[in-house]
């Protein structure tokens, strides 16, 4: 609880620069419609005008807060208009993306530190899968799947898997290689089997990376989640809701549901740090 | 029996008459269940039919025949809307009075498809569109009107039924703003059509479900042209994102009746024919090299409207 | 036939500048149940042929088998026990879960596990610190913890790399009772690296005596004290000071070749 | 169907022939560019093998011959795009956001106090997701590389901004005691001790990143852009079904990532080399 | 005034199962020039004591001061020169890097770097290592550079917890004899932990007997030794045996009450 008010002071500081900057960004419209219509205007008026534009260039924190507000408390949860619904459909993509990308990422470590084979050939292909941009493919696949009669949450886990598992294959791959050798000699006198050294030392020792790619990991699925959701009809979840409110300019609703996006990225990576504290204390690691 | 209807684009008044029909009970009359999926900048419909997605699908017919040349024959049964929605809005300040004006500015342009218009267009008017000297230059716009609005680009397109009212929302007055409709253009090319697979019209049962379908949706677009609020509404249920406004909507509603109001569905293949002409005039890079042949039909209209 | 039986072994390190010749032309057999202590001067190729016998590194010329098969096969059949030269401990494992770790690798049944590890923590004088973590030990307990590692199991073979460095000269006097104790009762064959020439000559059979640069054996020395009576003060017989004196001698020979 | 099943023969053999290659000549150079060749050859000659077998519809997966058909004949559309969106956008950007994460992170890692307020609410800040950010940055930035670039910055933030953190937390006790023994400045801690260990952990985000300041260049070109680029060649080529244009981009772009992803493992390696995952082999 | 001095110093970790008092009433007072030993059975605080001296650790009770002031001052003042018990190399330095470590912490100048350098690695027995990395040398030649390290600038108090547990007998002499003379030739006060009670006696004016569980001082022994002359020799003297008595008594009486 000691971070409290360094986060309160942290915020406290955005907030100040944001209103700031809103009211720089959003002038230039008061200025404009003020000179089409022929008028001068006041600093007061200027101040007012710029934190309550309906389609302002950069929302007031008050704005967004208010639309975060109606989002999530103004409506029954179940409604289509409630950012707790859409972010319930988006969490639950994400944590099967995240699932399926954590466990083939991590296969893919374990495969590649023990087989040279897949060591010399996937990590190169694997590299080569991240560079397609998914935004292009994605409707492609959600095509693809639909016309094998795979639809709803699996699509978009998918995605959100394509994007989470290379960076826990990059971490893990590094983790798993992070034991020095008098550690692996150790187990080597032992003659332990390849599944042994794995479970006694490179996973315990994999651990700290491991956490770290966790981390990006999950918030790439998220990401992956809401850009499945745009082409997987872009009705449900927060990625819809993010780009219906770009077809129709309202900025408000824009900032409301990456605001509810970001909450929902930071809640779980935090959620991952705790997980990771627990470990470690666990395993003497946490000082 | 089930029909697969992939839409264009996001659920919106634009697609009124198909919704209406579900709802109002049409296409339960013809023994249809109808499942509409909405569209939106990420979905190409014509994929979605080449991967067996949808039995028919709303689109445009540029990027319609387009598919047709790229190998996947698409053919149009029906046309409920008559005429092009499609404009370009420009900002009085800059200048712009008429097309001879655009040089040297910065254009907004739809792509994906909808582009050839536009390009076409140019080249009547003698414009270069690759950045040369004398020409305009070209942004690929995204979804909204904010480039006008943030003065990026002088004009940029719009539709009679959304984008334009959403510049008018933000604070602009119609004084403020010039426009360029494709129709007075001489360069309109046929909208939202109804489109499905070549192969799957050789099976008659498909055909017959085609015709139900294509009799019930115009029932439910002339029910929308006349009750312009109640076809909104209904249109607002069914938006799943919960992101569209009911007085948007309602002016979206106004704006299709018109565009929808000359079509009793059939497709008049003069508009077809000039259609292609403008499309073969595309510039350097036209949408297609050759006249199509068989993209459309009227046998499924014919039979519906009997 | 010998256990361990080394001929001409050689082994060149490649560095960024230049090869390093670490072990020359290296001749030794060891019998079974010997006592066999290695001690040279730092840097002369003590530790690379204690590897060398765990296969821990692959020599670059000549022979080298243990029980007559390679010293990887040795590896396989789960001949070693190895104290390494530093603890080593793993720092996520409590001190009784690193000594249990071998017998999990080995898969002792629980009980035996927990009967092993508190007999071990022991006879290294740490019962009581078994739920501790290694960076709560001081650095002699945590040698300590990783001999206790080395004797928790039943190796044929220990090799252990100076293994009492750490300890102070009682604690050391008992460890090396202990460790008679042990091969006696056990019969292992012991390798053994120290830098106390009277602990070399009052554990082993066998002194070992290493110069560097090459890393050779300039000296094999047969200890002629009895072999199974060995008090503490054995250490003040003249015998004792005698092969003490032969074994230092090696040494400054070799340093001074060195220099 | 037989284009089919010599595919699958052609598979299974090759994998055969790569096992047995990595095993028998696991350090030899040939082997390390073989392999993986013979891997990547595997999956084209089974994707072409597929599309044909199956009779997929080229306007949903064209066969590797037609896109590589393509590439050929496009090769300069294709340098133009690359141009205006890797070596303007994803570059710049990667190295803005990547170094603006390294210095983000010292500042945090050195002020307790910016540690518990601005890592939870970087964190947060940095989690808006690109789809969600990409317009309202192109409205800022405008259309041109500039605002690619910027949605570049905030995509390889975070990677790297959470492992350099954990990078500089990664000292020892005995490591750091040295360093307090000499009375050493803050600075000359970072400069001698935190910044060589946290490399192994830098690395890491920086490898992640090259991938993603590709992703991020390529998507934000869909929310508006110059007539040029690869993600506006991407998505009209899409509109237009010209499917084989498509792949030929997105091959740009995952050649152009396994080089930069190359690259950086090679600094990586020559940084790093006494870290025991590059030692031990 | 002493350099250092301790007053009734107290400490206790808190760990998950309890505290663990580590020191407990130490009182001593180091006077400037002193070479002062630690001698104790491992885990009684040594290593503790010397961390409170160069403020590594806190005491949580008591008073010591050095130089007057508080340790974390006198660190400040970068009166320490410190030999850890573990080599703790920077694996991306080369051996040559790691002792310019301090010297490029402190500014001195290229030149007088690499002066200092090559003459630290000679008085080692290091030289042509320099270009090394740590995990090429052995474990003794590693030891050996991390004393280099913290003989390469002139620090008031030199600190060194068992810098010599893995040399051999020989470089063990040989290193003994230099220590003396850098401490004649420059007036250093040093602290030094070690197992080996000849080589306490033979080095200190000073030796502190510790004992575990609490740690406690039970015994200092000031030497009766000649301060200035001390030839390897003189461990065969009546008065060194009779020191080494005195410790060694010191040393078992600490045992038995372990026990
Ligand atoms: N960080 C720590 N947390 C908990 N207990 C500790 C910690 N460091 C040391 N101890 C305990 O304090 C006691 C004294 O440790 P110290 O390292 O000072 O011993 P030492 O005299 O140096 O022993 P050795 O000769 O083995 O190095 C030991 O019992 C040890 O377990
Ligand atoms: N991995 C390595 N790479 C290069 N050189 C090495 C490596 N390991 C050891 N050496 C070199 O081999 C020689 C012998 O080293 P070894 O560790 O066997 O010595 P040692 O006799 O055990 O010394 P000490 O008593 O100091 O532990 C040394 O000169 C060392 O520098
Ligand atoms: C990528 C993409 N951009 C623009 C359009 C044009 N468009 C066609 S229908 C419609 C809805 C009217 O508001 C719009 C904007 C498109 N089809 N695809
Ligand atoms: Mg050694
Ligand atoms: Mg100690």
């Amino acid at each position: 609880m000691k971070s409290v008010l360094p986060i309160l002071t942290v915020l406290a500081a955005i907030v100040v620069i944001w209103y700031g900057a809103a009211v720089g960004l959003n002038s230039k419209w008061t200025y404009d419609q003020a000179a089409r219509a022929g008028q001068e205007v006041s600093f007061s008026q200027l101040l007012r005008d710029a934190m309550t534009q309906e389609r302002p260039v950069l929302p007031a924190p008050h704005q967004v807060a208010k639309g975060l507000w109606e989002g999530v408390a103004g409506q029954k949860i179940t409604s289509k208009r409630s950012l707790v619904y859409h972010g319930g459909v988006t969490f639950s993509a994400t944590m099967a993306g995240f699932v399926l990308g954590a466990v083939a990422g991590i296969l893919l470590a374990v495969g590649i530190v023990h087989n040279r084979a897949m060591d010399m050939s996937v990590m190169p292909w694997a590299i080569a899968s991240q560079t397609i941009p998914i935004l292009a493919i994605a409707p492609m696949v959600i095509v693809v799947l639909a016309s094998l009669g795979i639809k709803g949450l699996l699509p978009k886990a998918i995605i959100a898997a394509y994007l989470s598992f290379f960076p826990i294959l990059v971490g893990m791959v590094k983790g798993l290689r992070a034991p020095d050798g008098m550690q692996l000699d150790l187990l080597r006198t032992y003659n332990a089997s390849g599944p042994e050294t794995f479970w006694k030392l490179r996973l315990p020792s994999s651990m700290p990376y491991f956490f770290a790619s966790l981390k990006v990991g999950i918030a790439a699925a998220l990401v992956g989640t809401i850009v499945a959701e745009l082409p997987a009809g872009a009705t449900q979840g927060l990625g819809a809701r993010l780009l219906s409110g770009s077809y129709y300019g309202q900025t408000i609703q824009i900032w409301a549901a990456l605001f509810a996006a970001a909450v929902l990225a930071a809640v779980l990576v935090i959620a991952v740090g705790a997980v990771e504290k627990v470990v470690l204390r666990k395993m003497g690691m946490a000082r | 029996e089930e029909v697969k209807l992939q839409l264009k684009w996001v659920t919106q008044s634009q697609f009124a008459g198909y919704y209406v029909a579900k709802e109002k009970g049409f296409y339960d009359e013809e023994g249809l269940d109808v499942m509409i999926m909405p569209g939106g900048p990420d979905i190409s419909p014509t994929q979605v039919m080449a991967g067996g997605g949808a039995d028919v699908t709303v689109d445009w017919m540029p990027s319609a025949l387009a598919a047709r040349e790229k190998g996947l024959p698409l053919v149009n049964i029906a046309q409920p809307f008559k005429s092009s929605g499609m404009m370009l809005t420009c900002l009085k300040e800059t200048g712009i009075t008429g097309p001879e004006d655009f040089k040297g500015k910065t254009l907004g342009v739809w792509f994906g498809g909808n582009e050839y218009p536009f390009l076409s267009w140019m080249a009547t008017l003698g414009i270069p569109t690759d950045g040369s000297e004398g020409g305009v230059t070209v942004l690929k716009q995204g979804f909204n009107v904010d480039p006008l609005l943030q003065k990026q680009a002088a004009c940029i397109s719009t539709m009679t039924y959304n984008e334009y009212w959403q510049v008018i929302d933000a604070g602009l007055a119609p004084e403020d703003l010039v426009t360029f409709k494709y129709e007075d253009e001489g360069v309109a090319t046929l909208e939202d059509g109804l489109y499905v697979l070549e192969s799957n019209l050789a099976d008659p049962a498909f055909k017959e479900k085609m015709v139900k379908f294509v009799r019930a949706s115009m029932k439910g677009w002339k029910y929308a042209e006349e009750n312009p609020d109640e076809a909104a509404g209904i249109v607002l249920d069914n938006d799943e994102s919960g992101a569209q406004t009911e007085a948007h909507q309602k002016r979206m509603m106004g704006e299709i009746a018109k565009l929808t109001a000359g079509s009793n569905g059939a497709l008049d293949p003069a508009d077809y024919e000039r259609t292609v002409k403008i499309l073969l005039g595309g510039g350097s890079d036209p949408v297609i090299s050759a006249v199509p042949t068989g993209a459309y039909t009227l046998d499924i209209t014919d039979e519906a409207l009997k | 036939m010998p256990v361990i039986e080394a001929k001409d072994l050689n082994l060149t390190f490649q560095t960024s500048d230049g090869p390093v010749h670490a072990l020359k032309d290296v001749n030794l057999a060891i019998e079974k149940g010997e006592f066999v202590s290695f001690i040279g001067p730092s840097g002369c190729g003590k530790t690379t042929f204690l590897r060398c016998i765990a296969a821990l590194e692959t020599p670059t010329g000549g022979s080298l088998t243990v029980n007559g098969m390679s010293p990887d096969d040795a590896r396989r059949a789960r001949s070693y026990g190895y104290v390494f030269q530093a603890a080593g401990l793993y720092p996520w494992r409590t001190i009784a879960g690193n000594i249990k770790l071998p017998l999990e690798i080995m898969g002792y049944s629980r009980a035996e596990m927990d009967q092993r590890v508190e007999k071990v923590l022991n006879l290294v004088d740490l019962g009581g610190f078994g739920k501790k973590f290694p960076w709560q030990l001081s650095g002699g307990m945590q040698q300590r913890a990783s001999i206790a590692r080395a004797l928790a199991f039943d190796a044929e073979i220990l090799l252990m790399d100076e293994p009492f460095g750490a300890l102070d000269e009682i604690v050391r006097d008992k460890l090396n009772e202990e460790l008679l104790k042990l091969w006696k009762r056990t019969g292992k064959t012991i390798g053994f690296v120290t830098h106390s020439i009277p602990e070399a000559v009052y554990l082993s059979t066998k002194i070992v005596v290493m110069s560097p640069r090459p890393g050779r054996i300039t000296d094999i020395i047969d200890s002629t004290l009895p072999r199974d009576e060995r008090p503490l003060e054995i250490r003040d017989s003249a015998e004792f000071l005698a092969i003490a004196h032969r074994v230092r001698e090696g040494l400054r020979a070799g340093h001074a070749y060195d220099e | 169907m037989s284009a089919l099943i010599s595919a699958f023969v052609f598979w299974a053999a090759a994998t055969a022939l790569n096992g047995w290659i990595a095993r028998s000549y696991p350090s030899a150079r040939w082997a390390k560019l073989f392999v993986p060749a013979l891997f990547g050859a595997t999956l084209l000659i089974l994707w072409e093998g597929l599309v044909r077998g199956l009779n997929v519809s080229p306007v949903i997966l064209p066969a590797p011959s037609a896109i590589a058909a393509r590439f050929a004949e496009s090769t300069e559309v294709l340098w133009g795009d690359f141009a205006q969106t890797i070596l303007k956008g994803a570059l710049a950007g990667y190295v803005i956001g990547c170094g603006a994460a390294v210095l983000v992170a010292i500042a945090i890692d050195r002020s307790p106090f910016l540690k518990r307020g601005l890592l939870p609410v970087g964190n947060f800040v940095a989690a808006l997701p690109i789809v969600g950010i990409a317009p309202i940055l192109v409205m800022w930035f405008g259309f041109d590389w500039q605002s690619k670039a910027a949605v570049v910055v905030m995509m390889v933030f975070f990677p790297v901004l959470v492992n350099m953190v954990a990078g500089l937390a990664a000292t020892d006790q005995l490591q750091r005691d040295l360093m307090a023994t000499y009375s050493a400045s803050y600075r000359q801690t970072l400069a001698k001790l935190r910044l060589p260990a946290a490399m192994p952990f830098l690395f890491n985000g920086l490898k992640i990143a090259t991938t993603l300041a590709l992703i991020g260049a390529i998507v934000a070109e869909f929310f508006g852009s110059p007539t040029r680029g690869m993600g506006f060649r991407i998505s009209t080529a899409v509109g237009q079904l010209d499917m084989p244009l498509v792949w030929s981009e997105i091959a740009v772009a995952a050649l152009a990532g396994s080089g930069f992803f190359g690259l950086m493992a090679l600094i990586e390696k020559a940084v790093t080399f006494w870290h025991p995952s590059q030692r031990r082999r």
